[in-house]
């Protein structure tokens, strides 16, 4: 009863033991860590032409609580400060792209805090962390401050927007409205789709602007460092599966270019679910873990009690990535067995 | 009648999970995970001892209890029924499947004085439930308790090699990794209303 | 024997030596369960505290009749008991806590710190330091959930005991099952920095069940 | 042999003396677990009506979302100042338990929310007063849920439109039940001031 459960002895490890991606040196991962940030570029950008200073201090809030929360951990913990490898502030520019433009300010502080401190450092920093830090910290806001994580303001394209008009998300007004009532305020399909796909409308920071996440989800893609392994199959089937059950007049009158444009799916299918430390590592994995995210995400949408399921579906997920890996890894070896155990 | 058993299944097995919801069988999940193998073998003994724990208690509840007003007394009958039923589990299965009884036998004995064995007759009990809708509350619980047994040990294989702060390591990482999880799950809620 | 008993060691072994959540780390689901509240987690400690001084004393006073071969079917009775008595109390007096946690009083009867309790000590034991062993090791059982519910309550209702300090609801997530989780996990990981810091202690918990 | 005897003498005094003290507590905790559960009942009942100073007597029984709920007439000697029922709306997580009083020309006096289990911050503000006591004075039609602005319907609140509706529906069941109970002895006592 006395043994400790998990005897750690070396403090220092002169030699590591990680689970694969093996990133080779410090270089490496700043190199990416910098480039992703870079691709989210765009998309910043585009949220801050639509929601004015409000976004700027809402990035810029979580992007200093994120490095400070970082350098604060690694100096407790006695650890090199390694805030130039970029993963703190990819973490808060991430966590910033899934919060609302009016969220007041320690909204983002709090969110960055939990996704640092608890979600990475707790589990033994970089590389070893289960879940994505920035949506667990989304996720921690979210049901922390549940008010003030559900209004949104409208698209106001004036930088110094003060009064700006809350409105609920697309997704809620289909949830809750119906799709005639979303005709009604965006007129036609058409005009519905390109708004959709500019980003004007309400929503978090990052979700709105399809086509600025797609650039910079190219730019990421052309460099090989995400593939299609993930997010093909997560949009594929979220479009998919939102076709054949979202509609109310029964089977395959679902919407599946609104499904796939709304919400935080591109960002997240591009920009989170394609983490390298918190998904799987073996190919066939991560076309099941891009599925599951879809069906699951289409699941929370269409049946659970919140508009939108990316964050939670990519969580969820999260949470099976050991398995699928293990699963997969093994499965020429499984197959025979598992055969004869049916019959 | 139908949908209810069914509401009941999804329910007990995604949104009010054992443990990531009800903070029951905390013991077991925390103690067995530690290994793929045990989680398993926990996990299909832990299911099917519910699931007849759950009918027996409902016949004896039903038919004994409530006509005799001895409805005070579920505590120490509930246990005793389980605790006899494990029993005799354990002698039928070491005579009949040897092998088997290697492979799981030990987990029986943990189950006798386990909370969430005895928790789902309670429930039961406490909420009336009819015989399909107390086995399917059983089973619910059980493969999602199992669920959550296979994923915890998945995960902690991982974090096997992870540079956790020394005073974390063990139990309070394990917690903080359950509230993740827990987290993760609450995005199944408001799915059902019970 | 009487007079060789330590009456503090004993208390103080179950307050802090082995406690029963954070250093023994037995019994775990009420810790998480009750403790979204002070008042639920100090009546939880109270139901426990009760059960194990009396469970510990009728072992102790029937440990020479108890024949060692159904040694542990008697103490689990003897535990369903003293818990039937407690729960059927509390329904009557305490009406609006039995309606949250009824279930998890009910459950102490499955608490495997009652039993190793009345195993270790009570069945070797006089009835006046089991029932004091008893009584030690519920009041660090009350003191933990106490500390829990305190450190729960205030962030996330704003309150200590239901009532109104801060005035508002800081971080609502802390009466939710995963802020329950966070705390026990971040109380225990400060608990054994501190052991580690101050007391010199290993400052790893042991887990078990 | 000897020794089985032992054995089963002495597991049978301990069943004998455990059951003794099971009985003895049951026998002086459940009168009392009646009485406050009875009390607990009458003063539930008896905030909805606080003019009533009879006994308020159930008046009959109906059923919604399957489950049984009763109605109850308030009077004030011998004559009805009130009427409640218990009722339910499915939430968000839980089905939400409340009470409802309507005068005896049928226009909600009160309601209040028994129990229920929506989510922290979101559905509970149901519970808030400045949401329930938009129900006050309104009569059956105007027991709609609006989004937005509204001083003749209910008005929901952003973020916990579920559960407001849950309460609305809720709410509406119960007084339908108690217009089809008592609305024809309304309708003669309004016809009655006519002429």
């Amino acid at each position: 009863m006395e043994a400790p459960a998990l005897a750690k002895p070396q403090e220092h490890p002169k030699l590591i033991v990680s689970i694969g991606p093996h990133m080779h040196d410090q270089e490496t991962t700043a190199k990416i860590m910098w480039t992703v940030s870079g691709a989210l570029l765009p998309a910043a950008l585009m949220s801050v032409y639509f929601f004015g200073m409000p976004a700027v201090m809402v990035i810029l809030v979580s992007l200093a609580a994120s490095l400070a929360s970082e350098a604060a951990v690694q100096w407790m913990l006695k650890k090199p400060v390694t805030l130039s490898d970029g993963s703190a502030f990819l973490t808060g520019l991430l966590l910033a792209m899934n919060l609302p433009s009016n969220a007041p300010l320690y909204i983002p502080a709090v969110g960055s805090f939990v996704a640092i401190v608890i979600t990475k450092h707790l589990f033994g920093g970089l590389g070893y962390n289960i879940f994505n830090p920035a949506l667990i910290g989304r996720a921690f806001v979210l049901i922390s401050f549940p008010k003030l994580m559900t209004t949104y303001v409208a698209p106001a394209s004036q930088f110094m927007a003060v009064d700006a008009k809350t409105t609920a998300t697309p997704l809620v007004l289909l949830k809750e409205e119906g799709m005639a009532k979303l005709l009604e305020i965006f007129h036609t399909k058409a005009a519905l789709y390109q708004d959709l796909f500019l980003g004007n409308r309400a929503g978090s920071l990052g979700e709105t602007s399809v086509i600025a996440l797609l650039l910079g989800a190219a730019f990421l893609m052309m460099k090989r460092y995400i593939t299609w392994h993930v997010p093909v199959p997560f949009i594929a089937t979220v479009g998919l599966l939102a076709w054949m059950f979202g509609g109310k007049e029964g089977l395959l009158s679902g919407d599946a270019i609104f499904h796939m444009m709304s919400g935080g799916l591109i960002l997240g299918a591009f920009f989170m679910a394609t983490d390298y430390v918190t998904g799987p590592s073996v190919r066939a994995a991560q076309v099941v873990f891009g599925v599951g995210c879809g069906a699951l995400t289409v699941l929370i949408r269409l049946k659970g009690g919140y508009p939108e399921g990316v964050m939670f579906a990519i969580l969820l997920m999260n949470c099976f990535a050991p398995l699928l890996d293990r699963g997969m890894k093994s499965r020429v070896f499984g197959k025979a067995e598992a055969k004869g155990v049916k019959k | 009648m139908f949908e209810k058993v069914l509401t009941i299944f999804i329910a007990s097995a995604l949104i009010n999970n054992f443990v990531f919801s009800r903070y029951l069988g905390l013991c077991i999940f925390f103690g067995v995970t530690k290994r793929m193998e045990t989680a398993v073998g926990m996990s299909f003994t832990f299911t099917a001892v519910m699931l007849i724990g759950a009918a027996l208690n409902w016949v004896i509840y039903e038919y004994v209890m409530i006509p005799l007003h001895l409805g005070f007394l579920k505590i120490v009958i509930f246990i005793g029924v389980v605790a006899a039923f494990v029993q005799a589990a354990d002698t039928i299965m070491k005579k009949v499947t040897p092998a088997l009884y290697y492979k799981l036998g030990i987990y029986l004995a943990l189950i006798v004085t386990n909370c969430i064995i005895l928790a789902v007759p309670l429930i039961n009990a406490d909420e009336h439930y009819g015989l399909f809708e107390s086995m399917a509350l059983a089973v619910g619980s059980g493969l999602g308790f199992s669920l959550a047994l296979i994923i915890m040990a998945s995960i902690r294989e991982k974090l096997e090699l992870a540079d956790v702060p020394i005073s974390f390591r063990g139990l309070p990482i394990s917690f903080v990794l359950t509230g993740l999880i827990a987290l993760a799950f609450l995005g199944f809620s408001g799915m059902i209303t019970l | 024997m009487s007079d060789s008993v330590n009456y503090g060691t004993i208390v103080k072994n179950g307050i802090f030596g082995e406690n029963p959540v954070f250093r023994l780390a037995l019994s775990l689901c009420p810790a998480v369960a009750v403790t979204s509240g002070v008042k639920n987690g100090f009546l939880m400690g109270v139901a426990v505290l009760f059960v194990m001084t009396m469970v510990n004393g009728t072992v102790s006073l029937l440990r020479n009749y108890i024949n060692p071969k159904v040694r542990i079917p008697s103490y689990m009775f003897i535990i369903a008991t003293w818990v039937t008595v407690t729960d059927q109390v509390m329904a009557a007096t305490q009406r609006a806590v039995y309606k949250d946690m009824g279930l998890y009083i009910m459950l102490i009867v499955a608490f495997a710190i009652v039993l190793s309790r009345a195993e270790m000590f009570a069945s070797r034991n006089k009835l006046l330091p089991s029932m004091v062993d008893g009584a030690a090791m519920g009041l660090g059982f009350l003191l933990a959930l106490v500390l829990l519910g305190v450190f729960r309550e205030f962030l996330g209702k704003g309150s200590l005991w239901g009532y109104p300090i801060l005035g508002q609801k800081p971080l609502l997530i802390m009466i939710l099952p995963t802020g329950g989780f966070f705390a026990m996990g971040l109380m225990m990981g400060w608990l054994n920095w501190l052991d580690r810091k101050f007391f010199g202690g290993t400052g790893a918990s042991s887990g078990g069940h | 042999m000897k020794e089985m005897l032992k054995i089963t003498l002495s597991l049978v005094l301990i069943f004998i003396g455990a059951g003794l003290i099971m009985g003895v507590t049951y026998k002086y905790t459940s009168p009392l677990r009646f009485k406050a559960e009875k009390r607990e009942k009458e003063e539930a009942l008896k905030q909805m009506a606080p003019d009533a100073t009879d006994p308020i007597v159930a008046a009959g029984k109906w059923t919604t979302h399957g489950k049984n709920f009763e109605y109850y007439t308030a009077t004030a000697s011998a004559k009805p100042v009130a009427y409640i029922s218990s009722t339910a709306g499915k939430g968000y997580s839980s089905y939400i338990q409340m009470l409802v009083s309507v005068d005896t020309d049928l226009k909600i006096r009160d309601v209040k929310i028994l129990g229920h289990a929506e989510t922290p911050g979101l559905g509970d503000q149901v519970e808030e007063k400045s949401f329930i006591d938009q129900f006050k004075g309104k009569s059956l039609p105007d027991i709609k849920l609006i989004k937005g602005e509204t001083k003749e319907n209910i008005q929901a609140i952003s973020g916990a439109t579920i559960s407001s509706r849950a309460v609305t529906n809720g709410v509406k069941d119960a007084v339908q039940t108690l217009v089809e109970k008592y609305g024809a002895g309304v309708k003669t006592a309004a016809q009655g001031v006519r002429k």
